[in-house]
């Protein structure tokens, strides 16, 4: 049975891999899974400088899901050299750095300084609803998203994915700006805008307001938005938004994604990776599937 | 360090013991094992569509029948749908989780006020030399008698039903021995005279403080408090992971 | 305890209406609840001539939710007022008549016909994902929202509600173009553009591929869409999208809807309705609040 | 007409009657003294993530003890929930829904494949007159010898470990009786080959036909067939209001 895919040439074990924001460097996780076993760790947003994100509470669940404004809170690129990437060396797995900038000049520095590092891919987060600058601003104009991509493929040793937001009307226009700028890879969805009030108290439920929405609950968007940008654009697709198993993942790879990501699940369920991974095994044996490439993209 | 662990743990019992106050015993022996006093389990519900542990102090540990109690209040979905559970049910739980209490066994404030009360029950077990109990209660009083063990108990209510009138930190203010550590638990302002109240005397206090929380395990930055590092710099840490329990001096609050 | 509220002049007598498309014409609820409990009566869309609709499947459950792709069936808009005006005639609520059309003429017929029948009130479905052209193709173009709303507003004699579509980048733009057309009140929010596929089968949930999705899992989408929209416009609004419960539907109004609607609860519960109702009166009761009016829009 | 109603039923008795095949009686009095065969009930599941009522026939009614029975296959994540309810476990349930059989007491053959079996239970017990019934199996058999108690009753299964090996409709064609009515319920190729040999053969035929449902109802519009009318146009009808069954010259399959 074989179970490794390709994504702007560099081989997964697997397609299974982490969702930024939601497995940190692995380290946690570590203590429940063996990280050797996943396809790619994709790991926490990290930017030129240290971010210090929003004020709490900054998460809260909602139905089905949850809503987080963590604000992309990252030590800076620095520390996370020192610190994250030199832990993940100690792993078999493919490490996907994602970058998170105010500005492109603030991209291409992250993307500057980890040109030499020991890092597979870059994912480019163009689609955090939860800081002011950057992130979604970027993330829902097409233009920009195109500008994004060039300059940072300028500066960039590794394979470039760009991280897309589901907040837009058109998501397949999105797509194909990254593939103008000469994007490697999409990932794709990032969190929907969302919001809760405790009524009880009269508050919000998060901080900052506003939140971003992830889990089981927005499954379905985001099955059919890598639906339609598999239709739209020929790079590869990394699939995320509500996995929880592995027929969920089956899902997303027969909507068109090479790869997945496993996110708020790891909360549900801290061995949720490699569950998911389990649960495509089985779903091969049961039919027969002797190359997972077999059913990307089949519907 | 104690390994954190997700588990099928089995209810042992469950009874009411204050108004929306329950008391639930948990059977499970590895979390049981390596728990420490001012931990906490992260507690799944049954109903799919609540995705995230609740986290609940740690508030006693059998170790010889490997049983672990919490004691809850139910103020939303997930906490009552925890409080229907029956003997034998089965509950996902993730353990023990976040750094308890420092035991330094001197002369010791307990000092905590509502559902901050339960995480001092082992504490006053566990903790060595001699113990003062400052229990404060909107108005009905729980576990008082048990705490009444380990050491001596004082109470406030808010409503004055039990106890004296008012708050915790009154009594904590005069109260006429030498202490030589705070243990606290408790609502933010509480936590916040507390700490004044340590730093101006002199005291050392470790106070445990709750977030909102995701993954209850340290990946999300979800639980953020501020505290200061040496040089006086903000450092945002993680109550899940870091915490909850925190020096007074440290913690922002 | 006032529970009534004014919508464009007209008073409900409560904030609680049903949510297009959910509730027919309320024939079958009938069965289960009281309509004369009810603030108002949403019916089912209707277009100038029958509409056939798609085919089957139409419906599959999602994660929370469901996923809808009926397509507009309707009987046309004479037999409407045949069976179902008439029908709705019986009882005392308002009858607000949601209507769809695949040109601007076609909504213009229709609110014509309409323009001297028992009808308090129209909501405009420019919103619909299931149908090809119409529906949504109007709903996530400014430009066309505007249009359409002026268009009805000539020879509407009712209040108009222009039902808004989530699947747009920047909905308080959206709302602000109906408010330019001349909209007297705004509802939101229709589905979310889904997907979902039987991998087993390897067949798509519905036959159209894509449906609607609705239900508590897209609520926090819902309450944020409606405070920004609330924010942004001066109209009043009907928010709706996943209501259960009296709670959820508070937490609409503190977001600043003046009423409510409560659809895919109704298949989950076919006394939601009066449930949600009743709700919304214990939650005024343990609060002290005299008037529902006092919440709306509090926060 | 008997009216809908939503009703908290409690568990009589499950037990698995064949692999993944459930028979669960469900005590709700009101629901089983208005039900009628070929009606169906809505249930729904505890998990909350699951929000429509999974539409599943009546297989059989004690309206004396105030009990439904429904027989099931597990297909997904649904049934799966339903069949762990234990005895004494409440269900709600919407019923009884749509329109049944019209039992016109004459010769009749009852046909029915998989778990298309189950509602000709109740009907064979209802239905005067001569009964042929035959049934269509995968491979296991499951209701035959309750059936055998109200007609003559002919096995097909797919891979001849019962009976004989083939399909329902190779046995009806074979069948040589005079029959005046013909009650199918099945998957949607075998209810086509009914409606063909019944039209053929000029027999009353009514077919209980499936479509995947939301409100289960008649509010949604989810779950339409096409019909002719009279003047041969197609019109979409519920299958949840309008049907389950439907007459075989009337429904488009
Ligand atoms: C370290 C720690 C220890 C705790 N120990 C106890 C204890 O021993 N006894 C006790 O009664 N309570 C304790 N709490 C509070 C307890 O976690 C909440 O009351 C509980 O999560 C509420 O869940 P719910 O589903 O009933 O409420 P809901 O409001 O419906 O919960 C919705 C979401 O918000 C979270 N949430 C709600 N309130 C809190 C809160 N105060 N703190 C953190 N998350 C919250 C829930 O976990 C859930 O994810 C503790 C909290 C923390 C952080
Ligand atoms: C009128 C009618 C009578 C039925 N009677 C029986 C019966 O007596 N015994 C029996 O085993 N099955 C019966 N079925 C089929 C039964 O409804 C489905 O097998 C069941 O809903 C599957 O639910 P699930 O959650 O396990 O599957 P999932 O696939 O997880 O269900 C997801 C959703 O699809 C719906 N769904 C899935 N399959 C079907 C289907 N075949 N028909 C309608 N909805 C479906 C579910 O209700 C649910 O909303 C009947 C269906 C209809 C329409
Ligand atoms: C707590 C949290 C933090 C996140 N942080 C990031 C981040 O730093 N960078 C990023 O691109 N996406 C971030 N995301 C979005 C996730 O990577 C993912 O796109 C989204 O949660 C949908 O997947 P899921 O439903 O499986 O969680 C975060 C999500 C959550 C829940
Ligand atoms: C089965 C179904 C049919 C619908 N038909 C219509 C319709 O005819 N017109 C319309 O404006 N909205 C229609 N909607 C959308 C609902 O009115 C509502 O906007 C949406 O379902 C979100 O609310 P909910 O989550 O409470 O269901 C339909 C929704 C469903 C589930
Ligand atoms: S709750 Fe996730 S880091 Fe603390
Ligand atoms: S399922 Fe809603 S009309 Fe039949």
């Amino acid at each position: 049975m074989n179970l490794s895919v390709k994504i702007a040439n560099v081989e997964l074990k697997n397609p299974v891999t982490t969702a930024s924001g939601t497995f940190g460097s692995g380290k946690e996780y570590n203590e429940f899974v063996d990280l050797n076993q996943l396809g790619g760790i994709i790991t926490k947003g990290v930017s030129n400088i240290p971010w210090v994100g929003n004020e709490t509470p900054r998460v809260a669940e909602t139905y089905g899901g949850m809503m987080n404004a963590v604000g992309l809170q990252n030590p800076g690129i620095e520390k996370f050299i020192q610190n994250d990437l030199s832990f993940l060396q100690g792993f078999e797995t493919k490490v996907i750095v994602n970058v998170c900038g105010k500005t492109i000049e603030d991209y291409c520095d992250v993307v500057r300084r980890l040109a030499d590092q020991p890092v597979h891919m870059l994912e480019i987060n163009i689609s955090c609803p939860n800081v002011k600058e950057g992130g979604l601003a970027f993330g829902t104009d097409a233009a920009m998203i195109e500008k994004v991509t060039k300059e940072v493929k300028k500066y960039a040793k590794q394979p470039i994915i760009m991280k897309l937001s589901p907040n837009v009307t058109d998501i397949a226009e999105m797509a194909k700006a990254a593939e103008a700028g000469g994007a490697d890879a999409i990932s794709l969805i990032n969190t929907l805008l969302g919001m809760k009030i405790d009524i009880h108290k009269r508050q919000f439920g998060v901080a900052n307001k506003v939140g971003g929405i992830s889990g089981p609950a927005i499954k379905p968007i985001a099955v059919r938005m890598v639906y339609q940008v598999a239709k739209a654009v020929k790079l590869p697709i990394i699939g995320l938004g509500g996995i929880m198993t592995g027929e969920d993942a089956i899902e997303f790879l027969m909507a068109g994604a090479t790869a997945i990501s496993v996110g708020t699940a790891n909360f549900a369920n801290p061995t949720a990776t490699i569950d998911v991974l389990n649960g495509i095994e089985e779903f091969m044996n049961k039919y027969g599937i002797k190359d997972i490439n077999e059913i990307i993209g089949c519907m | 360090m104690n390994k954190m662990q997700k588990k099928v743990a089995t209810v042992y019992s469950q009874v009411e013991i204050s108004s929306g106050i329950f008391d639930l015993w948990l059977s499970e022996e590895e979390i049981a094992n390596s728990a420490q006093p001012g931990q906490f389990i992260g507690v799944y519900c049954n109903q799919d569509s609540r995705l995230l542990p609740r986290p609940i102090s740690i508030c006693e540990i059998d170790e010889v029948q490997g049983r672990i109690r919490i004691v809850y209040r139910v103020v939303g979905g997930g906490t009552n749908e925890i409080s229907h559970f029956n003997k034998d049910d089965k509950i996902t739980i993730l353990g023990p989780l976040g750094n308890g209490f420092t035991l330094n066994n001197r002369t010791s404030v307990l000092i905590a006020g509502g559902i901050g009360i339960p995480p001092m029950l082992e504490l006053a077990k566990q903790l060595q030399g001699d113990k003062h109990i400052i229990l404060g209660y909107r108005s009905e009083t729980f576990l008082v008698e048990e705490l009444s063990k380990y050491g001596k108990v004082y109470i406030a209510t808010e409503d004055g039903s039990a106890g004296t009138k008012g708050n915790v930190v009154d009594i904590l203010r005069t109260l006429s021995i030498k202490m030589d550590d705070i243990y606290a638990c408790g609502p933010k302002p509480m936590l916040k005279a507390v700490k004044d109240y340590a730093i101006a005397n002199k005291v050392d206090a470790q106070l445990s403080v709750e977030e909102k929380m995701a993954c209850g395990i340290g990946a999300c930055l979800g639980c953020v408090c501020k505290t200061k590092d040496n040089e006086g710099n903000i450092v945002r840490k993680r109550v899940c992971k870091d915490g909850p329990v925190f020096k007074a001096e440290e913690v922002e609050l």
